[in-house]
């Protein structure tokens, strides 16, 4: 089994969601991180003086998924997290050794 | 003259009051709005603190409350010389509506009727949250005050039709402020629009307490709003006073039982919204009639009001935080309720000598012509308020003046209107969270995708 | 009759000031909370101010301060009919106490009364919090308000056996309203039980600005308690006035001195508990004790009651935001203080006539006497009060309406009773955070392994 | 003596009003602050009003506004006996100052002074925020009220050379206050350094809606600050009263448009200090000038401080929360303000007999006289107020009192000196996160790599 | 070495510490995450309309550990999260090359 | 390509963030997190009584990077991180299989 993870702008999230959905994906887990990158944040005016935020808020998606369909869900996450502009993000697959559900037990394939 | 200083000080008293609602309504619409918004919310009360008050000591105050020249026009319009740039020269400077016995400078009525101005405008701003431009709503709040505010204060008040002639009551505001800002709030939001995922979105408020707050802020102000309305203090004053606070508990009460019945439980958005609702209702009523009234009249408006929030689902117009559904409700239900319970053992001037012209209710053996003329002086208001609301909306439109970008309402019309957020806690400076101590500042404006301020693009 | 506009003014005024109590005692109350039951916390003393405001006009004040036909009936209870419905008919009314000399209307002093009557009652709330059923809350206040507060008020200022026989000193509420509330907290916490996890875990105060801001507006509501507690405006008035400043100036010193000493750090939390602990302690002397008694009465108040508040850990009642702590053992050390330093200098009705039949104090001249009366008159409400409060709970309880699940007070009884939660900020709709942007709404109810709220569950 | 009902209510409404600027001050300070500072910052001012309450009432009263029997003296310090220990010996105490004319127990000036001396202290605080030890503010508090605002109290209004022989004006403190706590601030700063990471960090409000709802408390009790420092209600109470709203109001538009001009965008916090800008410039003018100057004063006051406030990033100076930028400059401009616009048509005191020795300003006839005095009085209690702030908090440094550790400040200075942190929501027990449902509780003192309270460390 | 993530119903936290101390685990790592899955979100009532909540707040617990004890880990995990009720969860396993404890630099096994 | 995952203190990640910087890498990820290991929490006292605080804030950083770099990222993340105190952290290193850039759909290094 593969974990394709995502690094994503906030607002694509409800996308990438559908894009899943439609792909028959079951479930995901999604968490806030911060992203620094080639997206280099802005400036900022407080009271006339000028400041830099570096990290820029980003949504971390990720999708255990059978070994077959991880070129699928990675297109699908991929595509529909686009907007083509700096900061877009990026999308990585690692190997899952075993994964269980832990209301059955049931284990691999079975679980997802 | 002789200066009465506890009237005076009365009076004073219920002008810090009155002030004292702005910034009580701007924390109680902020915290019911989202947080990407509260700012912006709160400084669309702000601005009309800002604003009115200047307006008003210009020729606001004469045009409502000076006394014109010809008896004609003074049916619709004050006195364009009287107090203009306050027109007063000096502290020699005498009460004149009343004669001298109240014993209360102009000035003091002059600054009582300021606040009301202020938060009338500000009171339309809840129902357009998280879409407006604020320059649009300056615009918006400069020419509806001039136009339909000013107007129908002296209509009402200032010796204009309604009071002078129609002899509708209006104790403190069920008609002037109340129903006129929820009709603007409507005619305003007809032409301006829905909130982008309106209504499939929840929209709940972000900051419970603070509504609470909000509300016992305004149920605080309020006292001054209606029992500093009778200027002076008298029997009717204490009428006033003990009024406001048991309709807006039977109200509370009200609300919170049709939401107990409706949904299994009572909400403290609930108990707040229904505070108001009464605060609204018993406005109009509260020097003319019996506590236990006051407490009916109460009942009625929190439990329709409860009812009538819902109206927008069916009828499709997105007010956000229910002005329409609390303020004009509220206000028709208090204005109508003086048709059944007006009485002269409140209020002398009924039927009196000099009085206000009116009847006493139809509980009171008036019969219907009280009601009749709260029904009118209320439907022209309505009538008068919505319509000329719309045009102002549609003129700031054509100019391209009303509505943010598409990307600003996503991106948060705090970031995008004032380019500052709300709270900076949690993800932030706080000692309490990891991004906290490593410094991390949460970004104010977002630049994922969307437009932003100031972007700096690298590689 | 004649209104005097000076007094009338000021007895509206005191009570909007001791109206703003209650908001402000919800935000205080609040604060102390844990953010999972805030709402709850302050819909307990909102649901008071729409419940007792109403009682107090058909059956509270005729009970408490009407006269009862019968000299000994009049010992325990007032009258039944004398102001029942509001009982009074008009603006003709004139006031009746204290004869027509003070020019105050009758209703100005029922609606100042009701004011006190609501925060008594919702004072009582802060000892139960994250645990007590909503609908059983209710049904606890209205019952506790009928029969505990009602026949104390009229005991004790109503012509009742404490104040008119007695003579026991209660200049604001010492007896009546702090000590009568922390009683009757002892005695409902006592048959509902400890929060889960009480004293394992902290349940520290989740918004300590709150509080901070919760305790400013109680002490500037509290200028109204104590001195609109004179009702007219005189030299004692103004001592009123200043000994509330210095009392509750001295408490918070002397409970952030305690902090300090013991822990090694003077906190936010304990200057606001500190400055309530004085109010409450100042409450019933401050009308008859000069300003550095005042101070004195602070310093221990604070004090004491800084270590007060531990003793809920040794005797192991569960009183949540220590009511017992603050408002019982501050009532009890003010009450006493009249003892020691009462004295006619600032209020000549002491030893007076028509006077209150008190004697001064031990330290100015008076014996033990006043002493051995302030006792009786606490001790009388301390157990009457504990014991009708515990046996009210103990009947709810039997039918099944004291407490809600252990699931409920799990998830947060904010949701489980109202179906609400406070904020929704960080992971929701604000701009800072990657969830708001991403619209991810927070869920209010935890679905996650306890029952829920409509909670869809598929395949 | 017979007490003026309605005056004396007004000074006491006008105390409790000034009274409820502390914890607004507290709160419009705590928002501008970061989160890991906003206790220390609202604990600065809460200490203010437990330790000047007390001070006052021992020797800051008879010191400041006794009569020192030296003629000569007098015009440095008041009296040391007079109302030392409060001095007052009962209810039968008359007036003093004005003559038994006004009606109004000492003690009520009193206590109506107190809150000033509470505030004035508190205003500095905004200053230092993050980084100055406790203990050290509580001592310089203590020696800076004693040193400084006792005897600037007595120049300005207590009969001493200010006031008594050069004449300058100061209705309600521009001077006194204002100018007195901003030089102070500075005074101090240039002692106690920067903030860690200033101005490089920006140091952005944490929670904008407090200090909005600050800024209104605010504003609501500087309507008692004044037209409460009238003392009596009258014709000029009445102006001061408008005369506050409206400069205040023209400020806040000031601010924004500045903002609105630089920027490109106005901002709530812009909105928020432009209206605190406002109520200082004011101040010192508001029982001087008519309406129309004091919307004049009110622009010239928002713009200039919108400005001003951008010279600690030019000269190098760490004004936290902009005491200098705001108090010192708005001070300045109304002080200076008189000279061109005090008339005796709003003030008969003006010129008058027995007046206030004061001539009219410069553009109702007066020529250059006033400006000269406001400009000597303004400048002696700027170099005495700035000195002597910098030689206390001089001596506090070198006992090793004045300023935390840097890991104190990295970590914040809620925790580190007051052991609690302001918040406990999201990662806690708040009913939407994940952690706060898990039972994770914030780490208030962070261990990590820093020294930290009580930390276990094992194997 | 492995990690052993796991995505489980907040309340549980407690007992999955709990049984991991019991097996000897020094160190874990959590943090507040959102799933989506078969347990649907559940629908709220404001102002009388109702709204659909589709994320449901979750803890992730990640466990660094030796080979032969993944299994033992992954048990006391799944054991002590079940309440049996749906959307109780998932773990997972993956393999890590190397891990190091940054006070010291110790690497392996050393490092837990 | 790997992935190197840090649990640090807070107060370091800006040296972290220099540290990777001065190394070339062009990007990384942060995220809140709580941890639970050898350094032990603290008490913490509220009105007189004590209280266990057990989990302790720290900031996960994640970082993707070339299998040639890998062994420079991690000892440049453990080096700046390090204050020698307990409850320092930990890095691990796992294999990640493929990489792609949201923008562009490029994979591999090129994504980096
Ligand atoms: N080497 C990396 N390791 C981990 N996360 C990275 C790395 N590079 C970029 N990211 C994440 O991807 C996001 C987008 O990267 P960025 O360089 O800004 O834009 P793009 O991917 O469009 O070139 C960053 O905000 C960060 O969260
Ligand atoms: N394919 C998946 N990838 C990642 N996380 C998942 C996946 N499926 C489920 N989850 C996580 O597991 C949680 C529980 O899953 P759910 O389907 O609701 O229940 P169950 O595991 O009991 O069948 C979800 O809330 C989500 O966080
Ligand atoms: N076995 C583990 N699995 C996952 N994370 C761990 C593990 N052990 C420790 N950690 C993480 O590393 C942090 C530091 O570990 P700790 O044992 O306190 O100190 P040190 O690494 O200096 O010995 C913990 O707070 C936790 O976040």
């Amino acid at each position: 089994m593969k974990l394709v993870t995502a690094v994503i702008k906030p607002y694509q999230l409800d996308a990438v969601k559908e894009a899943l959905h439609a792909l028959g994906v079951a479930g995901l887990t999604v968490s806030e991180v911060q992203g620094y990158g080639r997206q280099k944040g802005h400036t900022e005016v407080y009271r006339g003086a000028e400041y830099t935020v570096e990290f820029l808020p980003k949504i971390k998606v990720e999708v255990l998924t059978d070994e077959i369909d991880v070129e699928k869900v990675v297109d699908a996450v991929v595509t529909s997290a686009r907007t083509g502009k700096i900061g877009d993000g990026k999308v990585w697959v690692t190997s899952v050794e075993d994964v269980v559900r832990v209301r059955t037990g049931e284990r691999g394939l079975d679980a997802l | 003259m002789e200066i009465n200083t506890g009237n005076t000080a009365w009076l004073l008293l219920s002008s810090a009051l009155v002030l004292l609602m702005t910034p009580g309504l701007a924390l109680f619409y902020g915290g019911l709005n989202r947080s990407k918004g509260v700012l912006n919310m709160m400084m669309m009360s702000f601005s009309c603190i800002g604003l009115i008050s200047v307006l008003w000591v210009v020729y606001g105050f004469t045009l409502a409350f000076g006394t014109n020249d010809s008896a004609g026009l003074n049916n619709v319009i004050g006195s364009f010389s009287q107090y203009f740039g306050t027109g007063t020269s000096g502290i020699s400077e005498e009460w004149l509506f009343l004669g001298a016995g109240t014993g209360i400078p102009t000035y003091a009525f002059m600054v009582f009727q300021m606040m009301f101005a202020i938060i009338t405008v500000a009171l339309i701003s809840g129902a357009v949250s998280d879409r407006m431009k604020f320059g649009g709503w300056v615009i918006f709040a400069l020419a509806w005050f001039t136009l339909v505010y000013v107007p129908v204060a002296h209509w009402v008040w200032g010796g204009g039709w309604i009071g002078g002639k129609l002899h509708a009551l209006d104790f403190a505001g069920g008609t002037a402020v109340h129903i006129n800002a929820g009709a603007a709030a409507l005619g305003l939001i007809l032409v301006l629009g829905k909130r982008a995922g309106w209504p499939r979105e929840s929209f709940k408020p972000h900051n419970v307490p603070f509504v609470a707050l909000g509300a016992g802020l305004l149920w605080f102000g309020w006292f001054g709003f209606n029992a500093g309305s009778e200027l002076t203090v008298d029997g009717t004053t204490v009428f006033a006073f003990i009024n406001t606070q048991v309709a807006t508990a039977a109200a509370l009460l009200g609300w919170v039982v049709v939401e107990w019945i409706r949904d299994g439980k009572p909400t403290l958005v609930g108990a707040s919204s229904g505070a108001v609702a009464g605060l609204v209702a018993i406005t109009p009523a509260c020097g003319f009639v019996a506590p236990l009234p006051a407490v009916v009249i109460g009942l009625i408006a929190g439990a329709v009001c409860a009812l009538a929030v819902g109206l927008k689902y069916k009828l499709g117009y997105d007010d956000s935080l229910d002005v329409v559904g609390v303020h004009f409700v509220g206000g028709w239900i208090g204005s109508l309720s003086l048709g059944f319970f007006a009485t002269s053992q409140v209020n002398a001037a009924i039927n009196g000598d000099p009085g206000l012209g009116a009847s006493e209710g139809l509980f009171y053996g008036g019969g219907l012509a009280q009601l009749g003329r709260q029904f009118v002086g209320s439907a022209a208001v309505t009538v008068y308020s919505l319509v000329i609301a719309a045009l102002i909306a549609f003129v700031i439109k054509a100019a391209k003046g009303l509505r943010v970008s598409d990307e600003a309402e996503i991106t948060g019309i705090d970031v995008a209107e004032h380019a500052e957020s709300a709270y900076d806690t949690s993800p932030s400076t706080g000692s309490a969270g990891a991004f906290a101590m490593a410094g991390i500042t949460p970004s104010g404006s977002s630049a994922d995708g969307k437009p932003s301020v100031s972007e700096k693009v690298a590689g």
